[in-house]
């Protein structure tokens, strides 16, 4: 994590922010979700709690915290607990390995008497050699929560909703890792750092040995350009791994009242939706990282934004540092886009059935990602 | 470039740990437990008919079978993983056509698979 | 130095009592879980060794996939808590554990024995240049074609069997 | 006289040795578990032990094959842990019964 006791207190409070960051968004993505379903509605939403309702969060957070305690006769307490504690791992592990701006230098200075070296931190929970892999992995593990609080539960609704949740998810990881091997025969890194890197300047085609650049200068050289289907497999996935609408057959309150946390009140239930709703984030993080160009802001590279700020008069770790800034608001810009595509999405659609789900998971889906990595090789296999 | 940071990600996975059940064990400890405690209440869910235990309800093996057919695919798109990121490595050695050959002839058994799979209504919900 | 080591050793540890909590607990459901958990570790210890993408197809598959399977099928199974979860019989039992002990111990005595061969103390060579995942790749899709080809029939054929034997009603005397 | 250097320097033997432990775990689990779901898990946890001394190996002779042995022993794994599933997902579907006692009883 470092090598001395600065540099490790730093990434390891690093790692807690980021934690918090996550576990932060969720009230607003509520309060979100829910000013955004009246404005779609053409209804008012919460909105008598402070200015614009946005006191509603702190006193959801207020109800949440005073339920009382509760756990069914049936339920295996064991699991039953376990379960909202471990629906947080997975989430937050896979979004701190995504890179979320520039890191920035800490040129070497005194404290305590002794010289602390110069740092470079990077903007993430930690940066990760096989990212995609890791993330793929660990959100992976997300399976065990449903099952364990399906199976906690003592409920034939729970155990129900919870085998359903996990066949949807695993069906569409298939689909999920699919659309991923073009991305990876793009830019022929699984770091994430290196695949933004790669998407940084204007768009530019090599073929046949000549690179063709476009026109039109500011137009970036991000990914969708060269994997339109990619993404759309990708992003399509990505909402039945969060298991949201139009993809939320795991609690199609019609059949299974909740799904697998049919039992859970109060602030266990709060836990899962942290947990779901840190898998929206990812899935917003990582089509952003590649697609999108990750941190990086159309028309200009982070070393021209660097001697621009410079010219203003700032130090060089200074301009580092607002750099830095200046693309961690354009991350965020990117990301909170694809959040709201979300919301909007899950407010339009209606539900699938779940024969038509599996049907799209592994008949088209899977199919058209296959044809999408197929064609990917053909093509940088022909101009190459 | 490889690296993985196996000290944060300990780090970070029992600092998780700890603060959630911290989390549940404060909000037991606010919530309190209210007087009623009756054995109606403390049933699981059920829509206005006696409680029926988990037990009796039948599971269709379908999702067993769907968990199946998901690992071998998996295993299959994990090993293109290594080919894709090798990719432009073998085109630029020059073996770029017999790398697309022997992925082709890979693809070709995993499409096949898919398809008898969609064939023999494994995939079938109904 | 030290740092590496308290990890080795933490690793070890929760890989042993994941391990250990297979095989001795009596509800398949939490053995089941426990080896999910020993998964983890074992992918955790693949990273000590620089096994980075290994170590990632490990949580994937492994961990992902194949101890959902199992977890899934006991819970349709639904199988309670047994009360015979083990083999009867005290003295076989004990010649068991015995076995498995002297097995450990002999492997144990001829690895420290054989330590002074030229692996044992050697410190790994400096890592090579290239990435080890491009390695990997260029190895497997030049040294080992056949063998993956093979594992691609493999995995076809694995489909088709799976399918066929949940197609069948049970029974052993022909066509239902 | 206990040398520290074992706990402090990590090398190819403490590998071998964990290995060597986990590989034990899986054939007591196998030896002494009914159950037949319980012991395919322990023979997962037996390849898993097998994994790491090939990972250990592979490190320490600088080859990477160790790593492409893994990736194929983790497919074998998982296609006997599919059908293994599958074949007792049959039985139980038939007879509602797992333990390995019982499966001496079925006949061709």
């Amino acid at each position: 994590m470092g090598n001395d006791v600065f540099e490790i207190t730093v990434n390891a409070v690093k790692l807690i922010v980021v934690f918090l960051l996550m576990v932060q968004a969720v009230p607003i993505l509520v309060w979100l979700e829910r000013r955004g379903s009246a404005f779609i509605q053409n209804r008012f939403g919460p909105n008598r709690v402070g200015p614009l309702g946005l006191l509603q969060l702190l006193a959801d957070a207020v109800k949440f915290i005073t339920k009382e305690d509760f756990a069914p006769d049936k339920a295996i307490r064991k699991l039953f607990y376990a379960a909202p504690v471990f629906a947080l791992i997975p989430a937050t592990l896979a979004y701190a390995a995504i890179p979320m701006s520039l890191p920035f230098m800490v040129p070497a200075f005194e404290m305590l008497g002794s010289t602390w070296g110069p740092y470079t931190f990077r903007v993430q929970g930690y940066e990760i050699g096989v990212g995609i892999v890791f993330i793929l992995g660990v959100s992976s593990l997300a399976a065990y929560t449903i099952l364990m609080a399906g199976w906690g539960s003592g409920s034939k609704f729970s155990l129900l909703g919870a085998l359903r949740a996990a066949a949807q998810v695993i069906s569409y990881e298939l689909a999920l890792g699919l659309s991923i091997v073009g991305v990876i025969l793009l830019y022929g890194t699984f770091n994430l750092t290196e695949m933004i890197q790669a998407q940084q300047g204007p768009l530019q085609f090599t073929a046949f040995g000549h690179t063709i650049t476009s026109a039109v200068s500011w137009i970036p050289n991000w990914g969708i350009f060269y994997q339109p289907i990619g993404f759309l497999l990708f992003f399509a996935a990505a909402f039945a791994e969060s298991n949201r609408l139009p993809f939320d057959l795991a609690e199609g309150e019609a059949e299974l009242v909740a799904g697998f946390h049919t039992e859970y009140g109060g602030f266990k239930m709060l836990m899962f939706f942290i947990g779901e709703y840190g898998h929206m984030m990812i899935a917003s993080g990582l089509a952003t990282t590649f697609f999108f160009g990750g941190y990086g802001i159309p028309g200009i590279t982070p070393d021209e934004l660097q001697q621009i700020i410079l010219g203003w008069g700032f130090s060089e770790a200074g301009a580092g540092g607002l750099n830095s800034l200046i693309h961690f608001l354009s991350y965020n810009v990117k990301f909170a886009i694809f959040l709201w595509i979300f919301i909007q999405v899950r407010w339009t659609l209606p539900r699938f059935r779940y024969d038509q789900l599996m049907d799209l998971g592994w008949k088209t889906m899977l199919p058209w990602a296959l044809a999408n990595t197929i064609a990917t090789a053909v093509i940088i296999y022909a101009v190459s | 470039m490889s690296e993985m940071p196996l000290g944060g990600i300990i780090f970070l996975t029992i600092f998780i740990a700890i603060f959630g059940t911290a989390l549940i064990f404060l909000a037991r400890a606010i919530g309190g437990q209210r007087k009623n405690n009756s054995a109606v209440k403390r049933d699981i869910y059920e829509c206005g008919i006696p409680g029926q235990d988990k037990k009796e309800s039948k599971v269709s093996v379908k999702f067993y079978l769907t968990a199946i057919l998901f690992i071998l695919f998996d295993i299959e798109i994990i090993f293109m993983y290594p080919w894709a990121i090798s990719f432009r490595d073998f085109i630029a050695n020059g073996m770029g056509t017999p790398i697309m050959i022997s992925m082709g002839v890979f693809i070709a058994i995993f499409i096949y698979g898919l398809w008898w799979g969609v064939k023999s209504r494994a995939l079938e919900w109904d | 130095m030290t740092a590496d080591a308290f990890l080795f050793w933490f690793l070890a540890l929760s890989t042993v009592a994941g391990g250990v909590m297979v095989v001795s607990l009596t509800n398949p459901i939490y053995a089941a879980l426990s080896l999910a958990f020993t998964m983890v570790s074992v992918a955790a210890v693949f990273v000590t060794l620089e096994a980075f993408f290994v170590a990632g197809v490990q949580l994937i598959v492994y961990a992902g996939a194949v101890m959902v399977l199992f977890v899934m099928v006991l819970m349709l199974f639904d199988l309670k808590h047994e009360v015979e979860s083990f083999a009867r019989g005290k003295v076989t039992g004990a010649i068991k554990l015995l076995a498995a002990g002297l097995l450990a111990g002999l492997l144990i005595g001829a690895i420290l024995y054989s330590s002074s061969g030229e692996l044992g103390s050697s410190a790994p060579q400096a890592a090579a240049q290239i990435d080890s995942t491009k390695t990997l790749g260029y190895r497997l899709f030049t040294q080992h074609i056949f063998a993956f080809e093979a594992l691609g029939v493999l995995l076809l054929v694995i489909a088709v069997g799976v399918v066929a034997l949940s197609r069948s009603k049970g029974g052993t005397h022909g066509k239902h | 006289m206990v040398n520290t250097n074992v706990f402090l320097e990590i090398g190819l033997n403490h590998y071998l040795v964990l290995s060597t432990v986990l590989f034990c775990l899986g054939m007591i689990g196998v030896l002494l578990r009914k159950n037949a779901i319980v012991m395919l898990m322990s023979i997962e946890l037996m390849l898993n032990a097998v994994n790491i001394s090939f990972i250990a190996f592979g490190k320490y002779n600088s080859n990477i094959d160790g790593q492409i042995m893994v990736f194929f022993v983790m497919t074998i794994a998982a296609a006997e842990a599919a059908v293994g599933l599958a074949l007792a997902v049959s039985i139980f579907k038939r007879f509602k019964e797992v333990n390995i006692r019982f499966f001496e009883h079925l006949k061709g």
